[in-house]
Parts: structure tokens; C-alpha cells; sequence
């Protein structure tokens, strides 16, 4: 095959030019990562979620190992919309890659008043809205947790909002399936998943909890084969495009959530283990699809034979 | 500043039970690197899965390469300790704010705890020039004897060295922080004239951070918490600032003021 | 400490000689561990998951190794209930351990016409009704994942039988305390937790799901984290014994679950990995009573402190 | 006969690029084994997780040893291969049903692919004493001369040897069951005198396995599938008869009846 293959992806509108991006949270504004990967190769950075009012977060301990992942209850810690405009913003919209501002509240008029102030920044791609952080009750999974309060969450969203609209889903559900059609009727642009399992770790010769926070959110190669399945169930069910998050550490993981019907992925902890992550799953698409003789990465997406 | 970095151990050498010292070749961290900052290295096996931070212990920059000193007290530290050399370590570094200088004309005192002296030792190597080393007082601490680290060389630089044992066994017998407050109440100088800095287990560093409090000492202490990205991302790692604020440990750190962090 | 410290456990009348069965689906009818450990150390044995008919399960790949864990879609093979008394019990009867019998059926009427059969028989501790398998519509899960089908399939055996019963839930749900609410107030004596999450793995070069079934349970260390927290947030919810499982490869891990509030444990993929786990356990046990004087293995349920 | 045991690796041979050979210390695998049995051996690191099967490839009761032959395909059998004399594997066994040995008077056939050579020589070495040399043939397949293994051996043993390869580099080319079928139908005897055992890929055996239904041959054939517990317990390796139920290859199996199982 002559010249390189085309990895970029069109969601909403917003052409990526690559399916990777990093998942919220995991990746500060960007800069932190500045010093150790050429940022323009990302397909695009998704912030921290993005609060009304600057957030403290939890009192420490917030993180701990358990096996083949890792807890966070890191609490939404964020400096708050305003000051994410005045001082983080810029350096974002500065980069050469899409932007995508993760926002969480607590109540759907805190939603609206952080996408009102995103509504008149620049610089913005899309919005991810934040309806499972296990970790606060600010964290929105009182709305991720049910049909109903997804679609009124969003539904309120996307009524105030001209940005391209993402849910991100909580595996922490019975069907995860009704609350995306839930999200895709709201008027969602995309849905990704998944945001974190709620887990907990005890240290048995203190007696107490890891965590200060009691218990957090699981995260890492541990919930791969979680994240996969509601990916694939989801691709399945809604017409919206459908982003997978969940544990992808390198190409391979990559291409089972592509397989699986995403047609982008997230790398959430593996940054923590290997900054280059992100960059090396770019090359290894570039490296599968040129091999298998594959023109456009988007010809793999849903490619699942399960007949 | 910061970069990933792929060294290579140059050898490996156990220290006390346990304890080790690998030698890492690196031109940019024995350049850029100061005392207090650390390297995040990727263990490199699938579990654990996560980075594991230790303090830059010296730097040689004429032959590129730097020390680590590593305790093993779990799974990632026990399979780095039996990296041979030739073998490559994945790191991020260097990471963190250092100790700053202490002003011209303070006594200076270190007080290490343990696996502490990891970068006082770094901080003392740079500080030998600036203070003479009658003004230098170093603190050591250790459970026994058998865990007592660096007395020796210590012995050699010349600056006055206290050890104390929790069980005696070397030393004044009680907890180094102990020792430290009899000592400087006992001389009942001006504390005004002190500058301590101080790194150990965090009950030691709680109970400095108390002293420093309560004599209004200038007083750093380089802190210790479990990492996830060591790069300031995550704020996985924060310790509560006396405003209420919390701070990351790896980027706002791992030095801070012991009068303006509480530590629990 | 004079003497050994008392690992005997009592749940629903029925004394334990220590806390450590062995899970559902991991362990056979028993006979197949005979050789290679003691099974009279076990506190109880529970059995893979009997059916009204045999069943012969789905078909290969039923399992794949995940990270820290693995994939399994066995489908409840097992001999269908009549040869269970007469080929599998016998065997069992004879042990000096307790025989916990594991339920499952797609029909209510499935599950009373098992149970009835069951009670004709001697040397049946319990029962466990498996109202959780993610594996074939079979399994239950319909069943386990609404409070109210719970309740239902659940009331209606303990009106059927005499044995005490136990609920084993799945993890697949929004909120597992509303479920084990339900199974309280329909009369079980105890619940057991988790059972399986649903995942899946995709094999990349040749675009296929690992598993003929395509999804499949996941078990193992991956899970521990999330079984936790269940266990933590169920035994602060209901009044009933409160049994752990997922993930517990060795004394820690049964301790932490123990702390969260477990008053048994259940041993589950571990027997692959190392068939001396359960033993291991039960002495490792014993050893940290001893060490830290505590008489009664008792006295550490739901010892957690998070104050 | 199944037992836990803790083996200690006598040595550790690399016979060709990926393909070693393992001597373990057992009295009890080294009397109890026999041709077919296999012992699930635990990898002894955290990742894989898991145990893995692999073949008992000879025994040696008189030195209380065994071997095994490993191909590295993935992390376990990766792990695996880099154990050095001294250390102790982890393992069940001896597991399964073994072959059946042939009826005096067959012509008896081995046909082995690639691994597949690992049962089979253990095999080979039983039926020595029963057979004479002239009526056995070993067909031997690879996908290239690089990955044949103990044609040399095999040759030592005085039976008859076809080698094939995939492109051509040794032997015949083409695949080993095509040359198989080609010989037995060339020979033309009377099929009912052969007795075949086979061991190899999963995608041979399935070719075996149809040969052998469509000619009716006695033919046994060892299988390969992931394994769990390795001990009849989870009921994960099955395969299906042709009778509609499924078997567990770990102990209904590993060898089959070629004409009674469906492989797809
Ligand atoms: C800035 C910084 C500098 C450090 N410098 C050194 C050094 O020079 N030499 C050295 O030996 N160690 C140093 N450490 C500590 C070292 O990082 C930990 O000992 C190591 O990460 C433990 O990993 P593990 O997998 O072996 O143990 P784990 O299995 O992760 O933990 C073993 C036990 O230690 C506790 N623990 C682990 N990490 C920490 C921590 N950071 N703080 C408190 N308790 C912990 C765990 O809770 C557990 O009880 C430093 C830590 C930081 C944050
Ligand atoms: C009864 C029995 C006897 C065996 N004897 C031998 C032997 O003597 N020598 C030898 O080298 N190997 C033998 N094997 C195969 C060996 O068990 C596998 O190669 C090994 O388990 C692979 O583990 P891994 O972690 O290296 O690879 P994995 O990472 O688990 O797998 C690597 C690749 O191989 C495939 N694979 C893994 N295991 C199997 C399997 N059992 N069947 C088919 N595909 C598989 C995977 O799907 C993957 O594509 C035997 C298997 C069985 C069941
Ligand atoms: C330390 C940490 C912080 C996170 N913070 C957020 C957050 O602020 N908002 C959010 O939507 N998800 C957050 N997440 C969830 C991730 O974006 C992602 O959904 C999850 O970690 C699963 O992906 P992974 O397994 O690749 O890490 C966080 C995850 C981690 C590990
Ligand atoms: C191979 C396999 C088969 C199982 N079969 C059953 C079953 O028949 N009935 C049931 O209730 N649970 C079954 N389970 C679930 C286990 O009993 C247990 O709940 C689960 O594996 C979590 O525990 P673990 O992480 O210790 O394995 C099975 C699990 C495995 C791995
Ligand atoms: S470890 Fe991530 S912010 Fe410090
Ligand atoms: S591997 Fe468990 S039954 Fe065969």
C-alpha cells in the first residue's frame, strides 16, 4: 500500500486525526505531559473535569495499587471553570490537537452555568460531560446511575450548548445500554465509557480503609474485559459513535476496543505507567493497518465477526 | 527539565539487609538534578503495575551518572533491587522542587530517618562547600544498629554526627526526632540561627513538622506518598497545606516547609 | 495465647469449622480437589451450580486468561440434579466438611423443582441459589439483577424448603444493596457475594471474540477491589451473615474481606492457580489470630475501621 | 497418581530458536507417567496467572527425572523457558489419559507437528520394545527446516521416517497430513492394519481427525486447549464428541479417538 494509512475519524462533526485520546483526569490540562510527548500527536486531550467552583478534593490517601489496576478517589480536585478559562485554556488552545472539556456538577443548573462560561471560550472542540465519577457526589453518578437523570442531565446540556455533546458512562449500572439510548435521545453527540468500577482496598494491619475517601474508583488492564463487553454491547444498541475507555495499555488493547465498535479510544492510567503510551499506539495503528494492507482506520471499527 | 529516560545500571550494591544502592548512568539527571529531587522509575514487570519514586542520593557528573539508595519494603522495590547491571531502568526525571539553600550563617542540621538519608546525603555533599562542617550537624536515625545507614561515611565529613537507636543498640537510645528537640532545647541557642532539613518515615517527619511548628523553626522536610503519575497529572499524592490547600507531593514537592503542611 | 485461636464460624445454625469454602464452579463436586488436598480442612464445599436437566454448557473457548484475572462462559455444565444425589452426593456426604448445594434454573418453578428434589436428601448443609450466572439466560441473572425478581425467586424457595439458603448476587447491578435488601426480606439466610462481572476479550488477528459465547464472567485479583467494596456496602446494609467472594488468592485478601464484614469467604479461581489456596488460608488465618491474640475469628468481622 | 508437587529443573536446554527442553527432578512423574500424560505447570510470577500444560516428553526412572519440551508462544511459555537449573517449578501431575497402546500386529504410525513431537516421543520410546522398527513410521512435519526437531533422533531410532515441510526446506513439502494421506493411500493396505497416533497443531488434527473418519482408521489424537484447573474441576477445556456432550481435554483427554471427536 502506497503512503501512510488514514487514521483520522470524524465524530460530530470534528475531524480527529487520530482515535486516541487521553481520558480525563489522567492527564491534568495537558501541560503536565508537555515535557515528555509531542502533544500534536495526540488525537485529542480531554481535561480533568472542569467544576463550577474550584474543588479541593479529598483528603489523602486518594490512590493505591491493587492487582493489574489501580483505585483513585482523587475527589474532582480542579481549579474551577474560571480559572480553567484564564489559565488553562489558553496553553490548550495553543496545541496543534483537538481540545475536549470534561465537565462535572453536582446539580444540572451547576452543569449548565460551567457550559454557559465554556460556551463563550474559544478553542473548545467538544464537551464531555462527566455523568460517573464514583468519587463525589458532585461527580454526577447520581445521573449516570439511571435512564432517567442521563437524559434530563444531558437534555439540559445540549439545549444550552452548540459544542459537540459527550456522555460519559458509568459501568456501575445494571444495563449500561439504556442509560447511552438514554444519553443518544437526550441529543448526544457521542457516548464514551467507561469511567471507573467503584472498588476499595483495605489495609489489614491498620484495619481501615486504603483510602480516606472509603472507597474509589478501579481503573487499569484489571477492568479491560469490563470495559470491552459494555463497549460492544453499547456499539451495538445506539447509532452515536461510541468511544472506549477502560484499561487500554497498548495496540492490541486499542484494536479489540476498535473491533468492539469504538471508533476512538481514551488512555486513561497507562499515561501514569508510560507517558509514551498514547504516542506508540498511534504508531502501532499506523504499523497494523499499513501491514494488513487496511486504508482507513474507521474500515476496522465494529469489525467484530461473531457470527 | 523533566524527561523519560532509559539508564542503565551500572552495579548494584547491597548496603545493609535489604538495602541497596544501584548506580544509574545518566548525563541529564547527574546535570540537571538537585538535592530533593527524585526519578519515577517503571518497575518493569507486570506487577506492579505503577512507577515507584526514590530520591536522587548523589550525582557524579563528571562520569554521567547518578545513585539511588532502595529499601525493600514491597513488591516493586524488591524487583528493582535485583536489577543487575546492564540491565535498563525506564525513569521520569528529575522530579520535584529541592531543598533550597539554607541562608549564610545558619547552623545547619540535617535530621534523617532511615532510607532519609537518601537525598540529605545529596544535600550535604552540596552544602559542604557553603558551610564549614563545625556549623553542619547531621542527625542520624535508625530502629537498631543493623539498620543504621551511612554512620561511617558520615563520620568522614566532618560534620557533627548524632545517632540515636529506637532500641539503643547504636547511638543514644529513643527516636532521632527526640533526640533532635532535647538537643537544640538542651543548647538553648537562638533557633532562629537553626537550619533544619529532614527526611524520613512520615511519623517522624509528623513529629517534626510538629517541633518546627511549635518552635517556629526554619525547618523543610521532604515528604513521601504513593505516586500514580509523579508528573502532577493526577493529584493522587497531595498532602494538606496549612491554608487548607492541598499540594502535590511530586511537583509542589516533595519539600515544603514543615510549618506550612499537616501531616497525619 | 494458650491453645488454638476459634476459627469456627455459625451461619444460620449451621457451624463451620472455619470460614474458607470453596466457590461455585471452581471446585467441581469436590471428588476432582480429593487428590491433591484435604478436603476435611475446608469449611464447606460448595458445589458447581446443579440444574433441573444436565446441561452440557456452551461450546469452546470457554475460557481466556485478563489481566490478574480471567474469562470463563462454561454455561453451567453440570449433571442435572438426579445424578447429582446419586453419582455426585454420596461422595460429598462422606467428608468431614459441610456441602453447600449451588442452585440454578432460567424458571422459579426451575429452581422449587431442584430444591425440592434437594430436600429429600441427607447431607446437604445449605443451599446457594445462584440467581447471578452472566453465562446463559439460565444462570439466574435475570433474576439477580432487579430487587424484585430477587425477592421472588428467592421467597419462593425458602417456602420450599428448610434448608438455610443463601443468595449469591451479582455484581452486574446499579445498586447490589437493593438487591440484597430484597433476598432479606424474602427469607435468606445469608447472602454471597459477587459473583462473576460480565466481560468479554477479543482476539485481534482474527477479529473474533476469545469466548464461542462472546461474553463471558470475569473472576480473579482484577475483581477484588470492586467484590470488596460490595461486601463492605452490603454488610453495613442488611442484618444477615454476609459471604465474600472475588478474588481472594490468600490470607490478606480473606482478611480484608473479613474486615469489610464477611463472616465467610469463598475461594473461587484461586483453586486453578494453586489448589493448596483454601489450606494456605485456613492457617494463615490461624496464624494472625494467634500472633495478635485474637481468640475468635469472630471477633474481626466487620472490624474495619473508618472513622 | 495426580499430585502437587514442587520439581526442581535439572537443566535447561535451548534445542532450537524458541524451543527448549526442561529436565525436572520427580520420582513420581518420572514412575507414575505415561505417553499422553501431561503436567500443569504453574508460571510462578504474577503475570500470566494461570498454570500451563505441557506434555511429559520422556521420563528417566532410574535418575528420578522427566522431560518436557516447551515452545515459547506467549508470556507463560516465555517465563517458563528462562527457568535455570536450581530453581523449583510448581506442578500437577502426571494429568489425563494416556495413548492406548496399538494392537500387536498394527503398522503403527506416528504423525507429530511441530510440539506435537513431545508426546509422541515418549510414546515412541513405550512401543520400541513391542514393535519392531520396520513396522513403525514417524511422519515428522514442520514449517521449515529451522523448525524441525529431532529428525536426527528420530532416525537413531530406526523407524521409518517421512519428514515434510510447509516451503519445502526438508523432506517432502506440503503439509504433513497431506503427506500422511498420501502415503497410507499409496501403500494401499488395508487400512484396518494401521494404528495411528497423532499429535500436533490444533488445524493438523482437525485434518487427522477427518482423515480418520473418512477412512475409519484407528487413530488417537492428543489435543491442545487453554486450561484452568487442569483437574476435571472447571469444565473450560472441553472439546465436543461426536456424541453431542463435551469432554475435558485435561482428564477425558488429552487423547482422543480421532473418529469421536468434532474439531472445528
Ligand atoms: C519523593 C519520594 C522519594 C522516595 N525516595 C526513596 C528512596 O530514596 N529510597 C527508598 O527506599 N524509598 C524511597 N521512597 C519510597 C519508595 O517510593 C517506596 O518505598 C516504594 O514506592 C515502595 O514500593 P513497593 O512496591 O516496594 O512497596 P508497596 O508494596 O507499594 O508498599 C509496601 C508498603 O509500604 C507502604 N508504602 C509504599 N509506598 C509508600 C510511600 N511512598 N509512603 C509511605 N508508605 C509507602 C505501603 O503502604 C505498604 O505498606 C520515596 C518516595 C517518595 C514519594
Ligand atoms: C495437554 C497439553 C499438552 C501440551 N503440551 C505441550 C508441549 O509439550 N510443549 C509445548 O510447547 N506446548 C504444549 N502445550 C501447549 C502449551 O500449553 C501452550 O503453548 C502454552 O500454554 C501457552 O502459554 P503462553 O502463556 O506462552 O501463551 P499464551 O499467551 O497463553 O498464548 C499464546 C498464543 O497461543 C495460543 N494458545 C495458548 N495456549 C493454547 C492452547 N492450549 N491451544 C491452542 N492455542 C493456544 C493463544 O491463543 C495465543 O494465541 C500443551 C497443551 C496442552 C493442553
Ligand atoms: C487518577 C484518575 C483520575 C480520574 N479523574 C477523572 C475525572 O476527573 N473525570 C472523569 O470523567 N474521569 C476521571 N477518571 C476516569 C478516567 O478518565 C477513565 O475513565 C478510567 O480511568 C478508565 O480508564 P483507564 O483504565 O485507561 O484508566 C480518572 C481516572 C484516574 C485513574
Ligand atoms: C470456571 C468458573 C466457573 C464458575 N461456575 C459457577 C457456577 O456454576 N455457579 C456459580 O454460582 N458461580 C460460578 N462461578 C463464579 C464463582 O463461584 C465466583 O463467584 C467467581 O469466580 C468470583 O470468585 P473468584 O474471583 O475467587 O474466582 C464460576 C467461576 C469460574 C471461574
Ligand atoms: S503523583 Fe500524580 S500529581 Fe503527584
Ligand atoms: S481445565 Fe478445568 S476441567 Fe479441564
Amino acid at each position: 500500500m502506497k503512503g501512510r494509512p488514514d487514521l483520522s475519524v470524524k465524530v460530530a462533526g470534528v475531524r480527529f486525526s487520530n482515535p486516541v485520546l487521553v481520558a480525563s483526569g489522567t492527564f491534568g490540562y495537558g501541560e503536565e505531559y508537555n515535557a515528555l510527548i509531542d502533544l500534536s500527536k495526540l488525537g485529542g486531550i480531554i481535561t480533568k473535569s472542569v467544576t463550577l467552583k474550584p474543588r479541593e478534593g479529598n483528603p489523602p490517601p486518594r490512590t493505591v495499587e491493587t492487582p493489574a489496576g489501580m483505585l483513585n478517589a482523587i475527589g474532582l480536585t480542579n481549579v474551577g471553570v474560571d480559572r480553567f478559562i484564564k489559565q488553562k485554556l489558553p496553553f490548550l488552545r495553543r496545541l496543534n490537537t483537538r481540545t475536549i472539556v470534561n465537565v462535572a456538577g453536582s446539580t444540572v443548573d451547576d452543569y449548565l452555568k460551567v457550559v454557559k462560561r465554556l460556551n463563550r471560550c474559544k478553542g473548545i472542540d467538544m464537551l464531555e460531560i462527566n455523568i460517573s465519577c464514583p468519587n463525589v457526589k458532585e461527580g454526577g453518578l447520581a445521573f449516570g446511575a439511571r435512564p432517567e437523570s442521563a437524559y434530563e442531565c444531558i437534555k439540559q446540556i445540549r439545549d444550552h450548548t452548540s459544542y459537540p455533546v459527550i456522555a460519559k458512562l458509568s459501568p456501575n449500572v445494571t444495563d449500561i445500554v439504556q442509560v447511552a439510548c438514554a444519553a443518544e435521545e437526550a441529543g448526544a453527540d457521542a457516548v464514551s465509557l467507561i469511567n471507573t468500577l467503584v472498588g476499595m482496598a483495605i489495609d489489614v494491619e491498620e484495619r481501615k480503609p486504603v483510602l480516606a475517601n472509603i472507597t474509589g474508583g478501579l481503573s487499569g488492564p484489571a477492568i479491560k474485559p469490563v470495559a470491552l463487553a459494555m463497549v460492544w454491547k453499547v456499539a451495538g444498541a445506539v447509532r452515536l459513535p461510541v468511544i472506549g475507555i477502560g484499561g487500554i495499555f497498548n495496540v492490541q488493547d486499542a484494536l479489540e476496543f476498535i473491533l468492539a465498535g469504538a471508533c476512538m479510544i481514551q488512555i486513561g492510567c497507562a499515561n501514569f505507567v508510560d507517558p509514551q503510551t498514547t504516542v506508540k499506539i498511534v504508531d502501532g495503528l499506523n504499523r497494523y493497518l499499513k501491514e494488513r494492507k487496511i486504508k482507513r482506520i474507521t474500515d476496522l471499527v465494529g469489525g467484530l465477526r461473531t457470527g | 527539565m523533566l524527561a523519560q529516560l532509559s539508564c542503565t545500571v551500572l552495579s548494584r550494591k547491597e548496603l545493609l539487609d535489604h538495602i541497596f544502592k544501584l548506580t544509574l548512568s545518566s548525563s541529564h539527571i547527574s546535570r540537571k538534578a538537585k538535592p530533593g529531587n527524585f526519578v519515577h522509575l517503571k518497575v518493569n514487570s507486570d506487577a506492579p503495575l505503577l512507577r515507584r519514586p526514590f530520591s536522587i542520593h548523589s550525582v557524579d557528573r563528571a562520569r554521567n551518572r547518578f545513585e539511588i539508595l532502595l529499601k525493600v519494603v514491597g513488591k516493586g522495590s524488591a524487583v528493582l533491587s535485583q536489577k543487575s547491571p546492564g540491565e535498563t531502568l525506564d525513569l521520569l526525571g528529575p522530579i520535584g522542587n529541592s531543598f533550597s539553600l539554607p541562608p549564610r550563617g545558619r547552623e545547619v542540621i540535617l535530621v534523617a530517618g532511615g532510607m532519609g538519608i537518601a537525598p540529605l546525603w545529596f544535600l550535604l555533599t552540596r552544602l559542604a562547600g557553603r558551610f564549614s562542617p563545625e556549623d553542619m550537624t547531621v542527625f542520624m536515625g535508625a530502629k537498631s544498629k543493623t539498620e543504621l545507614l551511612y554512620a561511617d561515611k558520615l563520620k568522614g565529613t566532618q560534620a557533627k554526627l548524632i545517632v540515636a537507636t529506637d532500641d539503643g543498640s547504636a547511638g543514644r537510645k529513643g527516636l532521632i526526632t527526640e533526640v533532635f528537640l532535647k538537643e537544640i532545647k538542651k543548647r538553648g541557642r537562638d533557633l532562629k540561627k537553626l537550619a533544619v532539613c529532614s527526611c524520613g518515615p512520615h511519623k517522624m517527619l509528623k513529629s517534626m513538622s510538629e517541633i518546627a511548628k511549635s518552635l517556629d523553626l526554619w525547618c523543610q522536610i521532604s515528604l513521601e506518598t504513593h505516586m500514580a503519575c509523579g508528573v502532577g497529572a493526577c493529584w493522587g499524592c497531595v498532602v494538606k497545606g496549612n491554608d487548607g490547600t492541598y499540594k502535590r507531593v511530586c511537583v509542589d514537592g516533595p519539600v515544603f516547609d514543615a510549618r506550612e503542611v499537616v501531616l497525619e
